[in-house]
């Protein structure tokens, strides 16, 4: 869309006020998807495969049926039945197939049945009363083996166009991309270095278990309360796997307590449905925590092999990268994505890379944070961090003479648009950080990192009130402080107060149609379409005043939050604030609100350099981060305080990815760690402070020049650590997590 | 689930006796509650002991030894302000369960019915000679806290029976503990390797050493091969290899999601030497 | 299954409500009592979401059961403000952003009162140990140890 | 005309054709316009296509124009998280 009144002056935009939700929820009163409760509610519960792969035989629920405080009992056949179209293309029909499992178990933690009772409790004990006959199948975990000529087949035919001949039946979609002539590169090149990584599965890790309440009555509505990053993907998912209309479902998104990807689709929340209207009661479901690790979104695991060419000086030939990507037990893995991001940091003649989009029996992938980027940044970034070492080059400075810029043919394709990696590298460069002095046993790492963003389907509705204070609605769930961002874009059009905006997450029924809070898209999307909903009003305000004034139109304009005549020409009259003409607007007019709804198209890309100081124990492998400092580019950042919270988390939950966060597997294919215990996030004590730089190159493509900054915070530091680690260690660590025991065994290795 | 509170320890281990079914004591819970919480033990009875007269106190008794109710909890040890200047391993140990949360309610007593070979306070108490008080339906007995766990969640205490109080000898002059343990992050994680020392000297020489490894084998281990390494040593670095080398030795460890055998036998070596390091220094009268 | 009669005080007030003995104090707050500002994040004592105290000591409300806590004194996060007066660790979580999904916010903040009460000046590491159970995966802690720590300079100061 | 760079993985589909030449205003005909010609290339159509327009990546908006000479790149669809 035509962006011609771009802005660089700014009087809210850039400031720091307190959020809108601040109070709720510092005292408790923020209600979260488990804080709902109706009415006459029931209880649910979800009885889950312990089988990594089984046929499903027989399910008997009669004896939990007739037990006294059960009032539903549902399994599969309690959904529509529709006839989705199974495999890629039929994402409804695997979701329906991930929410409750159909002719088999896919992995363990499936969904095989739900129960509804009068009490948490009573649901609960009421799943020992349903017999399950399974048949055990050979299952498979691992994304190498599961590409194996021998590998038990997870689903026939689930393959798309993509796929070469030849490739095992798990092998779902295969993605190549690249230009030039790499066999050449290499030729051209004074070192070559080729390498395999590893990296596990990890868990998104919010700390809100996923939960629900649910009312559907016979007559087809329904109501829907649940923690989603977007309400009205759930609203259209639940409208088809139970076979109602759309609009039927009124949908409210709670507060939500983190997401990070992993919220972006559904799982309980169909069942409390169809528990519901069996029952005919409001149904609440409450994940426990076994269940959000078991039986939601990891991220991908993945196995990558690259090659990469450079001459002395540090010019980078030729690179070439293959990325096996597992998903679990449904299409779906990032493998193009990957491929996508891992050299889009630099300026290459000649590229190519692979994706593979693998299954396993594991459970059903979810978008984490720049889905599918971490890993491949973690390869690409090793191998050019083991050459510098090798040329004796410094590593700001290669990945300076590399970077891609304004112009640059991507590694995906096209020229880029203006964009800002130059600038955190030199940014790098310049901090303190990078040129302090190390301790022994302590090494430094940096790392690059990219990620697309993403604009999506927005809606955002703003009414102006009689004092003069305005409403906003948006349809984006708040995640992490975008209310406050929402209310700082309206302030700066409206030109009234931050503290005189309310901001809304509106539910489905009340706002047009929103995409999921995802693709870093909140504060680019709905704020581009919040700023054109105000302007809208803006231009009402406007009319209003130039009809009382008896001038046209086009002779006022917007000035401080006051309409004013444009020219000397236009007349001579006191300017209008926004209160005095909403004051009257019902008698000169009625109500004042402006909307937009759009898919906005100009997300624009980022990027982000971080450096980080790790220290490890040579006689135990343990590591300890030191010191972090992140730099990325934000374009413009609206609330800095908060832009800078988006990249401290990136970095923590990377440090988490990169040290000791990983799903472990048994051999009988059971999630062995589905507990916080042992599924081990980075705790208050494991991190240091994570100083923070914003670059700001203004994104060409919103209106204040916001480039999202919600991913692209962990696309470096899984490779930054890695080489960190590395040099502290004097050993090249290739396989993530980096827990002490695999550090201990290179070191030995090593001798 | 049936809840009690008895008034007594004999209550309780009536209580216990006559129960059928599964039998818990509820004292701090953070373990009972967790494995009701994921259903691996719903107890058909929990006998909280909590009510039960003097449950609470830490007393150091005329001899210089101490005497533990079986709920002091961690917070509370740590906060005692005699305890751990004679004990600081053993403070140190049961300090590090879990989080500040879990302190204010954990108990030496749940952490070692609990049977879990990586319990960090087992290691301490072994390494310091406790004993706990056991009450059954026979009456008491004195158990060294090395003979209660017989294997992962499992422990030698009979039907009836309930640890009804934790002796800890006197410290004595020239004494020294210390423990450590080995985990991937630095709090809130299940011991790895835990290594438990206890010593004492003549001089700069040591005359007696417990110690005991946990996390290495199905139960915790009290190693005589350890203390033999460092008995008669000043700790020089040849005693102290000596010790890693039979710390290590010693070790009959799992692979498993904590921790590989290799690693296990390892840094079992490695924090037995540290951890003499410190009872070393302690004993000595030094910071450590 | 017969259910246990329990009599508590809860930020103040006297309560009372009936409980199976397997119902946690969390369930029981939660569910019973209408107070959903702690939390249910693991179930396992290790996230801290559900912190309150128990007779001034602070714990895990998942981690003791609903009949343990008669006769006992409760605070949760709902009783922190003194009426419409925030605490100091209040403000200061809103004015750093020391929150941004705000589900660990309640955990947080009672577990930091109880720090701040035994300890008025902690040191960082003091300060991470301490809430060392109280995980965050928004933050990456940096804005809620800075809180923390203004609050209790700010404290000292006050007194 | 618009020359219309493909991914290599499309290749198969087109015959090796990396570089398609079709006919097209909008970020919608062009992709009807793919497919008329190289009907193989619907799959990838379907499944999902973002189209960078002159570096501007459009991920799903099929009424964007396509300026005479721009540079065009079709991408798979990106996904975010």
């Amino acid at each position: 869309m035509a962006l011609d009144d771009r802005k660089s002056e700014f009087t809210f935009v850039g400031t720091r006020p307190d959020r809108p939700d601040g109070l709720d929820k510092v005292t408790g009163r923020a209600k979260f998807g488990a804080d709902a409760y109706a009415p006459g509610m029931l209880h649910g519960a979800i009885l889950r495969s312990p089988h990594a792969h089984a046929r499903i035989v027989k399910i008997d629920t009669s004896k939990a049926e007739a037990h006294k405080d059960v009032k539903a009992v549902v399994t599969r056949a309690d959904f529509a039945e529709v006839p989705f179209k199974p495999g890629l293309e039929g994402e409804f029909w695997n979701v329906l197939e991930n929410v409750m499992a159909g002719e088999k178990a896919l992995y363990d933690g499936h969904a095989v049945a739900a129960v509804a009772a009068t009490s948490a409790l009573a649901a609960r004990d009421a799943l020992k009363l349903i017999e399950v006959e399974y048949e055990a199948l050979p299952h498979v975990t691992d994304v190498d083996k599961a590409m194996a000529p021998d590998a038990p087949v997870i689903r026939e035919g689930a393959a798309d166009y993509s796929v070469p001949e030849g490739m095992h039946p798990n092998v779902v979609r295969y993605h190549e991309s690249g230009h030039g002539d790499v066999e050449a590169g290499f030729a051209e090149a004074d070192l070559v270095m080729e390498d395999s990584f590893v990296t596990e599965a990890t868990h998104q890790g919010y700390i809100e278990p996923h939960a629900c309440l649910g009312m559907l009555g016979n007559d087809g509505k329904g109501e829907l309360w649940c923690t989603t990053q977007g309400h009205w993907i759930a609203q259209k998912t639940c409208a088809a796997l139970l076979g109602i209309e759309t609009s039927q479902l009124r949908v409210t998104a709670s507060e939500i307590g983190g997401g990070f990807g992993g919220k972006t689709t559904v799982f309980i929340e169909p069942v409390a449905l169809a528990l519901s209207r069996k029952a005919n009661r409001p149904v609440k479901l409450v994940m426990s925590r076994s269940e959000v690790f078991r039986a939601t979104g990891p991220t991908a695991s993945a196995s990558m092999d690259i090659k990469i060419g450079m001459k002395k000086d540090g010019t980078i030939t030729a690179a070439r990268g293959e990325f096996r990507l597992q998903g679990g037990a449904f299409p779906g893995a990032p493998g193009d994505m990957t491929a996508m991001c891992a050299f889009a940091a630099y300026n290459l003649t000649n590229v190519k890379q692979i994706g593979y989009d693998v299954m396993a029996n594991r459970p059903k992938q979810a978008a984490y944070r720049a889905p599918g980027a971490p890993m491949g940044a973690f390869a690409v970034e090793s191998v050019i961090d083991e050459m510098c070492k090798k040329l004796g080059l410094d590593p700001i400075d290669v990945r300076l003479k590399n970077a891609a810029h304004e112009g640059t043919k991507a590694s995906y394709g096209p020229r880029y648009e203006r964009i800002g990696l130059v600038e955190t590298l030199e940014a790098a460069k310049a901090h303190p950080h990078y040129t302090a002095p190390l301790k022994p046993g302590q090494g430094r790492g940096i790392s690059c990192g990219f990620w697309f963003n993403h604009g999506g389907e927005t809606s955002v509705s703003l009414a102006l009130s009689e004092d003069g204070s305005a409403q906003l609605m948006v349809g984006t769930p708040d995640i992490g402080g975008s209310r406050a961002s929402m209310a700082l874009m309206a302030a700066e059009v409206l030109g009234i107060p931050y503290e005189n905006i309310r901001v809304t997450i509106a539910d489905t029924a009340t706002l047009g149609y929103n995409d999921v809070s995802h693709g870093s898209r909140v504060t680019y999307a709905s704020g581009l379409a919040t700023i054109k909903a105000a302007k809208h009003a803006v231009e009402k305000l406007c009319e209003r005043a130039a009809a009382s004034w008896g001038i046209p139109t086009d002779a006022v304009k917007w000035e401080n939050g006051c309409a004013v005549p444009s020219g000397p020409n236009a007349g001579d009259f006191d300017p209008r604030p926004l209160a005095d003409i909403t004051a009257h607007m019902g008698s000169t007019g009625g109500p004042i609100s402006g909307h937009f709804e759009a898919t906005p198209e100009g997300a624009g890309v980022s990027f982000g350099t971080h450096i980080v100081d790790a220290e490890v124990d040579p006689e135990t492998g343990k590591t300890s981060v030191t010191r972090y400092t992140v730099i990325q580019d934000a374009g413009k950042a609206i609330h800095p305080t908060y832009v800078e919270g988006q990249y401290q988390g990136g970095a923590a939950q990377g440090i988490g990815w990169a040290l000791n966060e990983e799903y472990i597997y048994g051999e009988d294919g059971r999630l062995q760690n589905s507990i916080f215990l042992d599924y081990r996030i980075p705790v208050a004590s494991d991190l240091p402070m994570i100083d923070t730089v914003i670059v700001e190159v203004p994104n060409p493509g919103h209106p204040f020049g916001v480039r999202g900054v919600g991913e692209t915070g962990i696309v470096p530091p899984l490779a930054a650590i890695a080489n960190a680690v590395s040099h502290a260690a004097g050993v090249r660590m290739k396989q993530l997590p980096m827990s002490p025991p695999r550090i201990l065994a290179a070191l030995k290795d090593n001798g | 689930m049936d809840y009690h509170s008895p008034a007594s320890f004999a209550e309780a281990s009536a209580l216990a006796a006559n129960a059928t079914g599964i039998t818990r004591f509820l004292a701090g819970g953070t373990d009972v509650l967790v494995q009701l919480r994921s259903e691996l033990v719903t107890p058909d009875t929990l006998i909280d002991i909590k009510k039960i007269d003097g449950v609470r106190d830490i007393t150091c008794n005329a001899d210089g030894s101490w005497t533990l109710g079986v709920v002091a909890t961690g917070a509370e040890m740590s906060e005692h302000p005699e305890l751990g200047r004679d004990w600081p391993g053993v403070v140190e140990a049961m300090d590090l369960i879990g989080s500040t949360q879990v302190q204010g309610r954990a108990t030496l007593t749940g952490n070692l019915c609990n049977g879990s070979p990586a319990a960090d306070s087992v290691p301490a108490m072994v390494a310091a000679g406790v004993t706990v008080t056991v009450t059954g339906p026979d009456g008491d007995r004195e158990v060294a806290v090395e003979n209660i766990p017989t294997g992962p969640g499992k422990t030698s205490l009979a039907k009836g029976e309930v640890i009804s109080a934790v002796n800890i000898p006197a410290r004595g002059e020239n004494g020294g503990d210390a423990y450590l343990r080995f985990i991937p992050r630095t709090e809130m994680d299940i011991a790895v390797v835990g290594v438990g020392v206890n010593l004492r000297l003549e001089g700069d020489t040591i005359t007696e050493a417990r110690v005991s490894l946990g996390a290495v084998a199905p139960t915790v281990l009290l190693v005589e091969d350890c203390a033999k390494a460092i008995i008669g040593s000043t700790l020089d670095d040849a005693a102290l290899d000596a010790l890693a080398a039979a710390a290590s030795a010693a070790c009959n460890p799992i692979d498993d999601k904590r921790g590989t055998i290799a690693f296990r036998t390892e840094v079992a070596g490695v924090l037995a030497k540290r951890a003499a390091k410190i009872a070393y220094a302690r004993a000595k009268g030094e910071q450590a | 299954m017969s259910k246990f009669h329990v009599s508590t005080t809860v930020n103040g007030d006297t309560v009372e409500y009936l409980c199976d003995p397997r119902e946690t104090l969390l369930d029981c707050l939660r569910d019973k009592l209408n107070l959903t500002g702690a939390k249910e994040g693991c179930g396992t004592g290790d996230c801290g979401a559900c912190s309150v105290t128990v007779d001034g000591r602070l714990v895990c409300s998942c981690l003791m059961l609903g009949v343990e806590a008669d006769g006992k004194s409760i605070e949760t996060v709902e009783g922190i403000a003194d009426g419409d007066v925030l605490h100091p660790l209040q403000k200061k979580f809103i004015e750093h952003a020391a929150l941004q999904c705000g589900i660990c916010t309640p955990g947080i903040l009672v577990a930091a009162k109880s720090l701040l009460e035994k300890n008025p000046n902690p040191t960082e590491e003091e300060t991470r140990y301490w809430l060392a159970g109280n995980l965050c995966r928004c933050t990456g802690y940096d804005k809620i140890i800075r809180a923390v720590m203004e609050t209790a300079e700010e404290l000292r100061e006050a007194s | 005309m618009v020359e219309v760079h493909l991914w290599s993985g499309l290749r198969s589909l087109t015959g090796g054709l990396q570089v398609v030449e079709v006919e097209a205003k909008t970020t919608g005909e062009l992709l009807r316009e793919l497919v008329r010609l190289h009907p193989q290339l619907q799959g990838p159509v379907d499944a999902g296509v973002s189209i960078a327009i002159d570096g501007r990546v459009i991920a799903s908006g099929l009424t964007e124009p396509i300026p005479e000479g721009s540079e065009v790149y079709l991408m798979q669809r990106l996904r975010g998280g």
